[in-house]
């Protein structure tokens, strides 16, 4: 272990003479000095800095210079901003300090039934999906549906006041296993699995989930939309 | 481990200067342990080469001056001063065979022994604190770059809970928009005034179901006027309007009015 | 600046044919992960915590041996502690950097000489540590140590009175640049003379620093222990 710590320096040759070795070794002193400053500091260090723990006559520039060469392919480059010099995470590597922890959470009833709804009736109102609720339902349910990825803004329906039109996206089948809305169980299906009872009114109707890019009386949302840039509705 | 040097100092044991005690502070050791390991060391000699029996008399005497003048020593150094006066004692003495107690060489060499640890422990320590330290003569990264931790949610929920919450609600829904079937339940004043009609003025004993007969019809509605028509009977024949009877388990519950001076009971002895 | 940041590669060698040039590109990749993971953390980590950002399969202690050896001889080095890894400024450069504003408050005898008994006797009891300093120690002691970071309860010695065990945690390597706790300086020597003993007489076996998880009279300290609410022993 002690050996890692105090090792070989893999990079200096004996035998090449008396001189050119004393000189390769102070560059090497210097720039393990560098290295090791710049290392510690909590900031970005300027020459001017780091000269006091340098032998006396050194380019310090060029000692820098060099360091960024040996580093430059490295996980962590040696990086100049303005005159201060840093070490930092290589460019490329940057997603490694970019972390997304993924939290499960229940969904809430209203959540629940938005989706239900959404899945069922789209393209689909938020007016019409309180409607059927029969419960006006914030903004934050739909949003956070859409966070998760499970509903998208379809388009806007071709009625007054032109309301965005929402429906489910392929993340939504996927989460589900549904290979397509189709695959969501109809009016028989869902009394058979006694999910829903059998004292319902004739009247009663479960629709056939709207599979289309998009609907008779809908519009595509065109990409200036303003619903777009709010990311929700104004 | 130099600064604790100074409060040796302080106490001389085996003060080679005047040969006289000055100042004696047992407080400046450790114990009565640091006490010996401190007048060994003044033998300069090596731990294992020390000579017990002497340490052991320098101790004691060391001991005995300090109460001399009138200083208080803690307990556990007479303790140790106890136990070095019987060392001694073991030490001066031929060996007895057939003993159970300890020989003096075992409790010698079991005294060096704890000296040495002792010393070993702590030149240990200063070998540690003397070590490259972190934040001393080491460092670590000075400027982290921290990680940037996003939460993304994802949501815990099957088909299943979605297509009930769907299938609930419709149900709901439903309810509110339609009339929901009214449940009908006969009140027990409803059964009172409808038994009481039926019974009427009859004196024969007829069966409640009998009476009911038409109001049974209807299956939903058969347990709401069983219950209620009973309670409303029993309610009667509490207040002595009515008689009922009923002649085997589970058999027809017999009821008529309550006649003149005719009560079911009493039949036999009237 | 750009280029330095993005640099070529320099150990690698184009034209090694198309497998073995994966491979090794593989490697150098994996390689500057790990050195960005730990460039960018002041505190060591473990493999487990590493392994998500590399390729599966990779022998990742075989990568860390790798990194060491490129870093041995410069002013930052790789180094071992316990079970995790660190960048750490080379020890022999300490005189350079030697910060003394920030000199740690200087430890009581009493609590260096504690310290010291618990890294090189652990598992051991406070019954032990005062049995070998020959002193009662004041509770302050092992409390102010704990606080510190460096000692740890660890169990309970499966003897009458189940007293509480004491070790040193991975924040004491760290501390004292230690990779293992076989690098305490002296334990050879200290072993051979049998004074690594808590127990008496000399003849007794001889214990040794024990680094595991559990030794074999020492039982785990559950979540309810008692002692863990209190923070000392009762």
């Amino acid at each position: 272990m002690q050996e890692r710590e105090h090792g070989a320096e893999p990079g200096t040759e004996p035998g090449n003479g008396c001189e050119a070795g004393g000189q390769e070794e102070m560059e090497h002193r210097n720039l393990r000095v560098i290295e090791a400053l710049l290392f510690a500091s909590d900031e970005p260090l300027c020459v001017g800095e780091m000269a006091p723990f340098l032998e006396e006559g050194v380019n310090a520039e060029q000692l820098l210079d060099q360091l960024a060469r040996q580093y430059a392919g490295r996980g962590v480059n040696l990086v100049q901003r303005g005159e201060r010099w840093a070490f930092r995470t290589a460019a490329d590597l940057g997603f490694l300090l970019r972390r997304t922890e993924k939290e499960t959470r229940s969904m809430s009833r209203a959540a629940l039934e938005t989706m239900a709804i959404i899945a069922y009736h789209q393209p689909v109102t938020r007016a019409e999906i309180e409607e059927i609720r029969g419960v006006a339902s914030g903004r934050g349910t739909l949003d956070m549906l859409m966070e998760a990825g499970w509903v998208r803004m379809r388009g806007r329906r071709r009625t007054p006041g032109r309301p965005v039109t929402y429906g489910t996206t392929p993340e939504f089948l996927d989460h589900f296993s549904l290979s397509s809305l189709g695959d969501l169980p109809g009016l028989e299906e869902l009394k058979g699995a006694g999910l829903l009872s059998s004292r319902l009114p004739p009247e009663m109707q479960i629709p056939l989930p709207f599979e289309g890019e998009l609907a008779d009386d809908e519009d595509p949302l065109e990409d200036d939309d303003p619903v777009l840039a709010t990311g929700g509705e104004g | 481990m130099n600064s604790s040097d100074e409060d040796w100092t302080s106490a001389e044991p085996g003060n080679s200067r005047s040969g006289q005690v000055l100042y004696v502070d047992v407080d400046g050791f450790e114990g009565p342990l640091d006490l010996l390991l401190d007048m060994a060391r003044r033998q300069k000699v090596d731990l294992a080469s020390i000579s017990v029996l002497s340490l052991a008399e320098q101790y004691l005497q060391f001991i005995e001056r300090v109460r001399k003048k009138r200083i208080e020593v803690a307990a556990d150094y007479l303790v140790m001063a106890a136990w070095l006066a019987y060392l001694k004692s073991r030490l001066m003495l031929p060996e007895i065979i057939d003993d159970d107690e300890p020989s003096g060489e075992m409790m010698a060499a079991l005294l060096q022994f704890r000296l040495k640890r002792l010393e070993a422990m702590r030149n240990a320590a200063a070998r540690l604190v003397n070590r490259p330290r972190l934040g001393r003569e080491v460092f670590s990264r000075g400027d982290p770059e921290p990680v940037d931790i996003t939460r993304e949610y994802a949501f815990d929920t099957s088909l299943f809970h979605l297509l009930k919450s769907y299938a609930d609600m419709r149900e709901r829904n439903v309810a509110v928009d339609y009339a929901p079937e009214k449940r009908i339940v006969w009140s027990l004043k409803e059964a009172r005034l409808i038994i009481e009609r039926l019974v009427g003025e009859g004196s024969e004993w007829i069966a409640l179901d009998k009476y009911l007969a038409r109001y049974l019809a209807a299956p939903e509605k058969r347990a709401t006027v069983l219950a209620s028509s009973f309670s409303a009977s029993l309610e009667l024949v509490r207040e002595g309007s009515m008689e009922m009877r009923q002649t085997l388990a589970f058999g027809p519950l017999l009821m008529r009015r309550r006649g003149q001076g005719k009560k079911p009971g009493r039949e036999n002895s009237d």
